[in-house]
């Protein structure tokens, strides 16, 4: 079975970190990773970064323009976790735009990630239907789970057609924004997390987008399994030691 | 083979819908109902009344006799220069808020390069009374200035786009962020044939209006409608798509693309996708685009802010790799050169994006009797310092 | 009464031809043959082509819906502005061009304020390949220097005029003092109806075309060809010759003429020539025109360099004498809010000259019904930095 | 009879010279006219200045400029020069743009030129037809000579008309430019003086424009009666004191 489908079968709130490869510094990588882990993080996502990143928020952008200056690419990264699997259990998910991906070529890319032991993807701009109809066959070959997005304007249909493919979790997108950009919940989004609880999905949700702090993932896991944590974790990195992870995340889970 | 767009988004290989979730309600709402609304007869007639008493369609196709006596052959002109606000952009941008009106929107933004699509859009908004939001790389605001002046003159804001190389690319991924940001109350008007499906046609459509007009009037002219060669310069490829449009099947008609070489194609310093691309996925569609090996998409150059792009639109990809255009690139030397001939000549002082069109004359030899339409996509206000600070003027 | 001018070369008790001995041969061979080459068969073929296919003519009439509501009136905008090189100057130096031609000049000389004559004449000369030379005011290619580099483009030269006001009353003495040095194979471009008989009559024939287009375009609109009103601004007039040119005798269309008050008709800075004008003699020409009790030509100033004339040509002032037309007096101040309430409302940022038009329909009221032409006859591009200056934008 | 007919019946060649009243100071008007009187000058062409003086060169026009804000005006001049007959002799001809002597009214203008004893006018931009028409009458009650201007380019018939309606001389401009441009005469010119002396008029023809020392005097009067300098003498009042005005002049006439 799939990491990410036992992890989703604890009965606890899921905590999962977004970072930036190669961000503070290109070696950070499996350090960030292993402290994550040490911290009681649940899952971890590993942005490859891409010069474009549209779907991302200033913080995000910022480090991935970092990262590869810093010289990240596709083959320093992989390069980076061939053994990752020697130190770290939990679920690791590789999160990027599909240009890279596509250069690297999809197949070479999925097998790779088996090789190294990831888990799933999160590929925000490869669409649906070019996923299921030229992809989905690939993924499974080598047993990576393809995340899927929902945002507030995701219509019911559409949530119910990407739940019938999804077989790990659905990422809710908290806001219709980019990342790091609200701060705290309202009622709006309080409305539409009960909304799609109410749903009773297959997959279970893990919410992204706008957390940042203990408040934040409390709301956010009233009703979802799980919460994503980006902008917030790369600002604490980009002001404070890679040791200090623990406490970023101690502060998050109390 | 087919050069026009597929029913499920593409042209050939090229094209699609490459997008975020965040905004597949806001591209499918679009999808879903521009060509409905653009068959509409009330959204026909509206477009068509503001593009005659507003924009000041047809743009005349101008015989260019001291520029045909010096090359030897027939040149004619396409003047989208003499559009309101001075390029072939304000078709589309015409267009689009009509449709955006449709669709219930009430905030505009937009992305834009030398400014022209910027100007365009901040133009209907004002016509429409929308708020209108443009968003601009930090570099192109700096050396497109009088754009940027009109802009706010029009009511528009103007945000710089500061990451990247914070030219056109950098300001169409901050554009997306806004739209990701407004999904409900936003239209993204897109400046060329480049973007997620619908885009690329939709833009086509209201940039088609070119070679409709180039048709009757060479038939007037010259007892045909159809020219030996079209040729238009291409930055995303929106003046092309409407020079093209109506000649993309019949390959009697000759197309030439020409797109900005920089400092030279290899220089490092260049926006010649052709030459320099391959197949990837830039701003929601698969085309040609330059890039790293690695997929990392690379910083363009050229002297030409509104050519400054390192992709282009996905019908042009297609016209590429089926070998339908001719594609051309020209340094920025032999566009500056060509844009002074232009203006000695004729009188008529081009965008430094149409002079790249231009500068194919001397690249290429034409038979006496050929007819070339060249697209002179816009006029060369905007540049002016650019000109002066290179000739010295 | 006549409105038009009479065989002598007079509207009323204005016009004639004030030249020194030195310009007569040049003037009189223009006056025994400007109407004779203008009727030609073969010159009006010319011309209308090239008004056509390379000025963009017809220049759209254009309902300003949002104007209109705001000032509950029906107000039509002709639209100058889109006119190759920007605004009504070049539907002048086209014909004026091929006059040259006939009269088998080879040099070409002008006077220019804000630089669209200037330009209109560079570009005419590029497209006959004519030699070119352009006087303006040292203080108008300051403010103008968009302009400037226009006509430098366009390969003409550009001669400072440094004497007296350095503005366009001044250009006018270099360019006529040019013309008596070269007697022979010059002709000399004038910019609008001033100067000595025949220019005044030849230039709003070439821009009467303006006013039969508004003819039949409002005939299509409205069913009538007469609007209640016609507005234009008056610099030397040209613009509003045209606008009224063709409704002239008919005292049904009421014709306002606006003039540039700079900082106030009685502030000593302003333009106002009917409000401050009297009969006199400026270049060559008798008409209304601002001067001490001594009879030395007064500098006038408005921020408009287009405006800032001491005169007014002689078919105004017998408009102003004889009460045909009403004159109303517009302040810098009141013209840019108005350019800018334009820009804002239709998407459309005149030329500043053109923004007086517009103020005053701040000043007057209209009937709902009345069917309001306001000629904007030129673009603001070459103004963008005085709007931003002015609103700090 | 006028003082210009009977200075034109003298058996010599005549110097006559142009200035800017007001110029290089306000009160110099008088004594310039008397020193050119006394240095041996024939006849005096008393600039009245204008704004805008579209026929003249760049040094009258710049005395022109300077004199008007010295404060020079119609009343002024006429005012300077009433005593002006009480000590000056040779025939004074005002010169001056129509504008500021049409805003004085011209009966009044030519009623005060009578009184002070001015001889002609010469007034570039008034046109033949609008002084035949319109002013002849007047200029003839108060005894005044209108000068004519002929140029290269005027035709034989034109010629031929306007000594038909003149009555003192006919002013012959060297070469079609304005004044102060050239410098010397070539073979054009001089054909030109050859043809009109060959036409006989009944008005004798002084040249003017491009005459600035002896040499040019010398070639402009050999087929003419005279000839004047102006932007010579003006350019040489810039530079000099008024006392020196003899040195000018001698070196003209030797
Ligand atoms: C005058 C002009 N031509 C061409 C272009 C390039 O755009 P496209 O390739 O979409 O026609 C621009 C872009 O701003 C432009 O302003
Ligand atoms: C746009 C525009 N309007 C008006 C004028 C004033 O000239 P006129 O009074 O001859 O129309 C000018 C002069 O340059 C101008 O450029």
């Amino acid at each position: 079975m799939n990491k990410i489908n036992q992890k989703l079968q604890e009965d606890k709130k899921l905590l999962s970190i977004y970072f930036s490869a190669g961000y503070p510094s290109l070696n950070d990588t499996v350090p960030i990773i292993e402290n994550l882990e040490k911290s009681g993080v649940d899952m971890i996502e590993i942005g490859l970064p891409f010069s474009d990143p549209l779907a991302d928020g200033p913080t995000i952008q910022a480090s991935s323009t970092e990262a590869l200056k810093n010289g990240m690419s596709t083959n320093v990264l992989f390069d980076q976790l061939k053994d990752i699997r020697k130190t770290v259990s939990i679920p690791l998910i590789v999160m990027g735009y599909f240009n890279p991906i596509l250069q690297y070529g999809v197949e070479a890319f999925c097998k790779k990630c088996q090789d190294i032991g990831i888990d799933g993807l999160i590929i925000p701009d490869l669409p649906i239907d070019v996923y299921n109809d030229q992809y989905k066959a690939i993924f499974e070959t080598y047993g990576l789970i393809n995340v899927f997005l929902i945002t507030p304007q995701t219509s019911v249909e559409r949530i119910n057609f990407i739940d019938s493919i999804s077989n790990g979790f659905i990422y809710m997108v908290s806001s219709a924004s980019v990342t790091g950009s609200s701060s705290g919940f309202g009622d709006e989004q309080t409305a539409y997390f009960k909304r799609i609880a109410n749903m009773k999905l297959k997959n279970p949700q893990i919410v992204g987008f706008g957390i940042s702090n203990n408040e934040t993932f409390t709301q956010a896991t009233q009703y979802a399994k799980g919460a994503i944590i980006g902008s917030a974790f790369i600002k604490f990195l980009t002001n404070n030691n890679l040791e200090k992870i623990d406490e970023f995340v101690t502060n998050i889970l109390n | 083979m087919s050069y026009n767009i597929n029913d499920k988004g593409y042209y050939g290989e090229f094209g699609g819908a490459y997008i975020p979730e965040m905004l597949y309600p806001n591209v499918e709402e679009l999808r879903q109902n521009y060509l409905k609304i653009m068959a509409k007869p009330s959204f026909k007639e509206e477009f068509d009344q503001l593009l005659k008493d507003y924009v000041g369609r047809p743009s005349p196709l101008y015989f260019a006799k001291r520029l045909s006596d010096k090359y030897n052959t027939r040149i004619y002109l396409k003047r989208e220069d003499l559009n309101h606000t001075g390029a072939h952009k304000v078709n589309n941008t015409i267009g689009q808020i009509l449709m955006a009106q449709r669709l219930g929107k009430s905030r505009i933004i937009a992305e834009t390069g030398a400014g022209q699509h910027g100007v365009a859009t901040a133009t209907v908004c004002a016509l429409m009374g929308m708020e209108c939001i443009v968003y601009m790389g930090e570099i192109d605001i700096a050396r497109q200035a009088p754009n940027v002046a009109r802009m706010k003159m029009l009511g528009a804001q103007v945000r710089p786009a500061l990451s990247g190389s914070r030219t056109l690319k950098d300001a169409t991924n901050e554009a997306i962020r806004d739209w990701i940001n407004n999904p409900v109350d936003t239209h993204y008007i897109i400046g060329s044939v480049v973007g997620p499906h619908p885009y690329p046609d939709m833009v086509a459509r209201f940039q088609a209006i070119v070679s409709e007009e180039i048709q009757w009037q060479l038939k007037e002219k010259e007892g045909t409608s159809k020219p030996d060669y079209v040729v238009a310069c291409v930055g995303g490829g929106s003046n092309a798509a409407g020079a093209f449009y109506h000649y993309l099947d019949d390959t009697d008609v000759k197309l030439i693309a020409v797109e900005a070489a920089g400092k030279g194609v290899h220089s490092g310093e260049s926006a010649a996708t052709s030459a320099l691309g391959r197949e990837g996925i830039i701003h929601g569609s698969k085309t040609l685009l330059m890039q790293t090996n690695d997929g990392q998409i690379t910083e363009p150059y050229s002297i030409s802010a509104g050519l400054d792009y390192p992709g282009v639109g996905p019908m042009h990809a297609h016209l590429y790799a089926s070998g339908r255009a001719e594609f051309i690139s020209i340094t920025d030397d032999e566009a500056m050169v060509a844009g002074l001939e232009l203006s000695k000549l004729e009188g008529i002082i081009p965008a430094i994006e149409s002079s790249h069109a231009f500068a194919v004359l001397d690249q290429k030899t034409f038979k006496t009797d050929d007819v070339v339409v060249i697209n002179l996509s816009g006029r060369g206000d905007k540049d002016l310092q650019n000109y002066i600070d290179y000739f010295k003027l």
